[in-house]
């Protein structure tokens, strides 16, 4: 058995900051995906371009930049504006960014940006005679979108959702500078205390590899849901 | 009374690191615990990964960072330090087999030398010796050892406890040198604004520096002398 | 409102780039109207049909369904688009469209995709949406596919399953785009037998066909369109009887 | 020039001839890592991909085992377990080996790579299961073997369903490649690691990195678009 | 080899699932031969000719290439596929398809989908192929369409394309899956013209058709499929005029 030298419990907290932060980003990431792909294939100039900005400026900035001018740099501007506040109307306005939070909407608003070319990419998959078979019926907007273009997409958006969701899962490090313990910080922390480097991220890896497969298994179900009717080229 | 937090990036040890019960100790833990109580402060303590550290102190998400910060004069254009509170010499340590003066720039020409990033020890071997060695910048000490065992340095120049924790527990691996007293040593980083609280912590540190409380923590964990 | 006609369009052009492929084309249709829409591969019938419904947007002309005017404004860009969504849904509901390439919804069982429309856009009740395209399937003979996937049925069955997605929206004007074109001339005769009685029963149609029996003998109206302009129209009677296009003569000669 | 700039570029220790150089060079470290990996990566990955797609599990079985520890396990511990592992193999200093490994730039090259290769298979496999089936159909029927068929009809048409995706990828690989930093490689963030922790500008020094990581981006984002619009042009209706 | 018969049939049966649909055909051909597949939708005329070219494994009988029997094996799961794939292209060089669906490569321009085949299976100089596709390209009328992707074209538009590809392989064997189902009786005759000179020309032909004049006046012999099995086989004077077949009398009947 691998000697955890008394660091079991804290990775065990560690993993499950982790998973939580995982899971809570990736539902902000999908949402923020399909409104932004819906937004980048819509006609109307103003979403398009709100989307374009958004996916373009966020891919842009490197993860560790976003964490800190999230966090950081809005409790900053919240310091400023608090200031100022007392200053002329001497109102105490003052709260602190939550790192949790911050963490989950900055992961969040990054995979959303990579969700929203996934979803994009899928949409476009989608024959064209689809779509208009359900517009040529009268569907709306919506409806079109949840019972034609959701689930054609999906089988063409699974594989980008998947390696997606494997770079956020370990994205989620990132939000040891933000003051949060993650597990990969656990394993940092034990490293260096036992002068180990190699030790502790051997459990680390078997929890990432643990949610890798168990993601692997979801997505192959869902695959096969995705394809229903659909015969596959060989 | 006021309420002070006061930021530690762990583990660094003695200076500060959780122990078996994981409680946080350490030199610079129970000095701050000392300072408190002179101070009459309400103190909390905040584990923050260094990169966040500045950052941090500027966000007000803690007041403090006695997290072993060494005192330079680009580092003091954006932080308010106080008096330095201890200086630890920097050490030189290679493989048994490495016999070049290091102080011979000759010899040395053409040697890697790994140093940990943005310590005093960075600065010193970037002027003295930069063009003449190449310098290989790491974020932990434990890395930069890994190396010098892989061979891919020839030595290193690190903070003489961190050297002394790490480099000699090893076999093979020796001092290499006489250790070198550099910088102005390490403060307590504060915003610039805080110019009352720094104040308030020169005369908490210079109380505890006579009064003996300060030797007797350091007594506790150094065989040698760090006192600033 | 009994007596409105249903549908009318007027002067429709089309352009895709450079190319006008419809170069003014007007209809108008009473209530159990049956227009058959003929004419040469890459006339425009399918792309006159797509703008009945406004899968695509003429580039100028009018569309006045049951006496209501489709809207159309201009974007940004200066293209010509449908002024107000709502209305346009409202209308494709009234109009049901069989497409030349059936288009079926591929995730969906022959079943589901007759029932998704009247669920969902008219609100049928489920259990009587069921019952109805069940009627339907009996009669374009494919009951028993009902549970299969598009991907697993012949061209035939596909597009009978298409014929019988559309009957199932009971539309006033049903757009129909070579209805029978898979199938074997003994279904053929009975698909358009369904279709006769729609038209009895009062329904509009307007059918683009290469069976000229059926333009000739069901329909009330046929529109001879070659090139993107309407050649012949009129009665079934003149156009085949007494044409006054040459090439409408030329098309009309037997070839095989 | 206005004058706050003027003044800031005055009063700024930060951006001086030399640290303009320190981010110029970590600029040129970053885009051949990058771009060699990415590249490799790519070759790598078509045929990996295909080999996926097979029925028989003792073929797609490894590669999917490959593309499961490379994908599951974060890029940090392959740069580690590559770079500080292979120095810890007893007598690789004597070898040939050695003169390649002894450098960072190739054990980051050699980790870079089989990581992003991992991903862009899954990515490609995805694509490839995708194509419509009559399409496959239509080439079987003209006498196209299997390797034919893949190379004109499968895989072009996947690229034009997988290029959105791909683009993902290049542009995760570019925030990536910032950990070559630890194990000392002075690439951009190398470079803003060591300009922050000398003059402590958080602000200043990762701002600055991330403008230029921006950069990057905008020209890699720009190339996807044209490329796209190459790649998609048979599904462009002609009039929008 | 002149005499030999281009393709044989013997006792094909396919199973999908549990569904039986095809029961023991058989067929033999002569160079020059034009068989007419008719038969109702679903009675498994495309399951037939996709069997010919193993797009679909037979579950049981042989089939024999001129004089070249395709040999099958069993695999793990005890399914019958092929044993030889590269015998099995080779047969399919030499026997081109044009499927009900059309399946044309959706990523290539109507000259590049035409030009592929050629080119790259049986290595004809780029620019002889080019010019025999812009010959074929003519015959059926869409010259002017030559540098379209497939979705910018009509249906009839596709589907010449489609005959086109095929006849530019100028192959021994051609099987046509309902090639003029979406033209108009004008191109109708045209595509059935240009099939009969090839046919003169002496390749042999399999077509899949509801056009019952082609099926009486070109071709050679004449199947009718009814639920998988061949009710009817023979001359075409024998099969219309003289059909044994309860199902086929029922089938000529005129329906509309
Ligand atoms: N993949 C499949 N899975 C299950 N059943 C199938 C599949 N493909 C075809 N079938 C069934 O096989 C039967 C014969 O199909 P086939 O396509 O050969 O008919 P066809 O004679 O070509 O009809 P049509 O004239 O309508 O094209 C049909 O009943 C169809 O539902
Ligand atoms: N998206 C498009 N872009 C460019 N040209 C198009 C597009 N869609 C159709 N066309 C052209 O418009 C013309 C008319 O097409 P349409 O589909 O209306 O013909 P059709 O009369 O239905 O022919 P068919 O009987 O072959 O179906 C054709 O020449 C076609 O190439
Ligand atoms: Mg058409
Ligand atoms: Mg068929």
């Amino acid at each position: 058995m691998l000697d955890l030298k008394g660091y079991g419990p804290a990775l065990l907290d560690g993993a499950v900051v982790t998973i939580e932060l995982a899971f809570l980003s990736l539902a902000v990431a999908i949402t923020l995906g399909l409104i932004g792909a819906s937004a980048k294939l819509s006609d109307n100039r103003l979403a398009k371009g709100a989307a374009t900005t958004y996916t373009t400026l966020i891919r842009g900035v490197p993860d560790l930049v976003m964490m800190l001018l999230f966090y950081y740099g809005g409790q900053v501007a919240v310091n400023m504006l608090s200031d100022h506040i007392w200053e002329t109307y001497e109102i105490d306005f003052f709260f602190q960014f939550d790192p949790f939070i911050s963490g989950v909407v900055t992961i969040g608003l990054i995979f959303g940006a990579y969700m929203t070319e996934t979803f994009r990419g899928a949409f476009l998959a989608v024959e064209t005679g689809q779509i208009e078979a359900a517009r040529a019926y009268g569907f709306t907007r919506f409806h079109t979108f949840r019972r034609i273009m959701l689930p054609q997409m999906l089988r063409h958006a699974l594989p980008g959702i998947g390696n997606n969701w494997q770079v956020l899962l370990k994205t989620t490090a990132l939000v040891s500078i933000i003051g949060l313990t993650d597990m990969v910080r656990v394993a940092e922390e034990a490293a260096k205390a036992e002068r180990m480097p190699f030790h502790f991220f051997i459990p680390v890896a078997f929890v990432y590899l643990a949610l890798t497969a168990g993601s692997e298994l979801f997505i192959k179900w869902l695959n096969k849901r995705a394809n229903v009717g659909v015969v596959q080229g060989g | 009374e006021r309420n002070l937090r006061i930021a530690f990036d762990v583990p660094y040890e003695p200076f500060e690191y959780k122990d078996e019960n994981g409680e946080l100790s350490g030199f610079e833990v129970e000095l701050a615990e000392a300072m408190c109580e002179e101070m009459s402060a309400n103190c909390e303590f905040v584990i923050q990964a260094w990169d966040g550290m500045i950052p941090g102190l500027l966000a007000r998400k803690f007041d403090l960072i006695m997290s072993s910060m060494s005192i330079t004069p680009e580092r003091a254009e954006r932080v308010l330090f106080s008096e330095p509170y201890y200086n630890t010499p920097g050490g030189w340590f290679g493989p048994e087999s490495f016999n070049t003066d290091v102080t011979d720039m000759d010899a040395m020409k053409g040697k890697t030398v790994g140093v940990q990033r943005g310590t005093t020890m960075d600065t010193y071997v970037t002027e003295e010796m930069g063009g003449i060695v190449t310098i290989k910048r790491y974020t932990t000490a434990d890395d930069m050892v890994l190396d010098l065992e892989g061979q891919r340095l020839d030595v290193v120049f690190v903070d003489y406890p961190v050297g002394e924790q790490t480099v000699l527990n090893k076999e093979g691996f020796k001092e290499v040198a006489e250790p070198v007293k550099l910088g102005e040593g390490v403060g307590v980083a504060m915003r610039k604004r805080d110019a009352d609280l720094a104040e308030d912590v020169n005369a908490a540190l210079s109380t505890l520096k006579e009064d003996g409380t300060y030797d007797t923590i350091m007594d506790k964990y150094f065989a040698y002398d760090i006192k600033m | 409102m009994a007596d409105q006609a249903p549908l009318i369009c007027r002067d429709i052009h089309k352009t895709f780039d450079q190319l006008e492929v419809l170069k003014g084309i007007s209809l108008e249709t009473r209530k159990g109207d049956v227009v058959s829409l003929i004419g040469s591969s890459g006339s425009g019938k399918s792309t006159f049909l797509r703008c009945i419904n406004l899968l695509e947007t003429p580039t100028s002309g009018d569309i006045i369904v049951h006496g209501d005017p489709i809207r159309f404004t201009t974007n940004r860009r200066g293209e010509r688009i449908p002024a107000d969504n709502k209305q346009v849904e409202l209308i494709r509901a009234k109009l049901s469209m069989v497409f030349q390439s059936f288009n079926l919804w591929s995730h969906m069982t022959v079943l589901e995709n007759i029932i998704e429309a009247p669920v969902n856009v008219l609100k049928v009740p489920k259990k009587e949406a069921i019952e109805r395209a069940e009627s339907y399937l009996n009669k374009v003979g494919i009951y028993e596919r009902k549970d299969y996937y598009p991907a697993q049925m012949s061209g035939g069955q596909q597009q009978r399953a298409a014929i019988a997605r559309a009957l199932a929206m009971e539309p006033e004007v049903m757009l129909f785009d070579e209805p029978t074109s898979a199938l074997d001339p003994e279904l053929v005769g009975e698909v358009l037998k369904v279709m006769q009685s729609l038209a009895e029963e009062g329904r509009t149609m307007i059918v683009v066909t290469h069976e000229m029996a059926f333009a000739k003998d069901v329909s009330t109206q046929v529109l001879f369109l070659h090139q993107g302009v309407i050649e012949e129209q009129g009665t079934p009677q003149k156009v085949f009887d007494n044409p006054d296009s040459e090439r409408m003569k030329q098309f009309l000669a037997p070839k095989f | 020039m206005p004058d706050f700039i003027a003044e800031w570029l005055d009063k700024n220790d930060v951006f001086t001839a030399m640290t303009l150089m320190e981010y110029w060079g970590g600029m040129v470290t970053t885009v051949q890592l990058v771009f060699l990996s990415l590249v490799i990566g790519l070759v790598v990955a078509v045929p990996l991909a295909i080999l996926r797609t097979v029925k028989n599990p003792f073929i797609s079985g490894p590669v999917w085992f490959y593309t499961y520890i490379f994908r599951g396990t974060p890029l940090l511990i392959q740069l580690y377990i590559i770079y500080y592992g292979l120095a810890q193999i007893e007598g690789i200093q004597e070898t040939f080996w050695w003169l390649i490994f002894r450098e960072p730039f190739y054990p980051a090259l050699l980790a870079f790579t089989l990581n992003t290769a991992a991903y862009t298979t899954e990515i490609i496999r995805g694509a490839i299961v995708s194509t419509p089936n009559g399409e496959i159909e239509a080439a079987k029927a003209y006498g196209m073997n299997w390797f034919m068929r893949m190379r004109r009809i499968v895989l072009p048409s996947a690229a034009r369903r997988g290029v959105q995706a791909y683009s993902n990828e290049v542009i995760f690989m570019l925030h990536a490649s910032a950990i070559a930093s630890v194990v000392t490689i002075v690439d951009l963030t190398g470079a803003a690691r060591n300009i922050y922790s000398r003059f402590y500008a958080p602000f200043d020094a990762f701002i600055f990195v991330a403008l230029l990581y921006m950069l990057l981006t905008f020209a890699l984002v720009f190339a996807f678009r044209k490329l796209e619009n190459h790649l998609l042009k048979h599904q462009r209706p002609l009039n929008s």
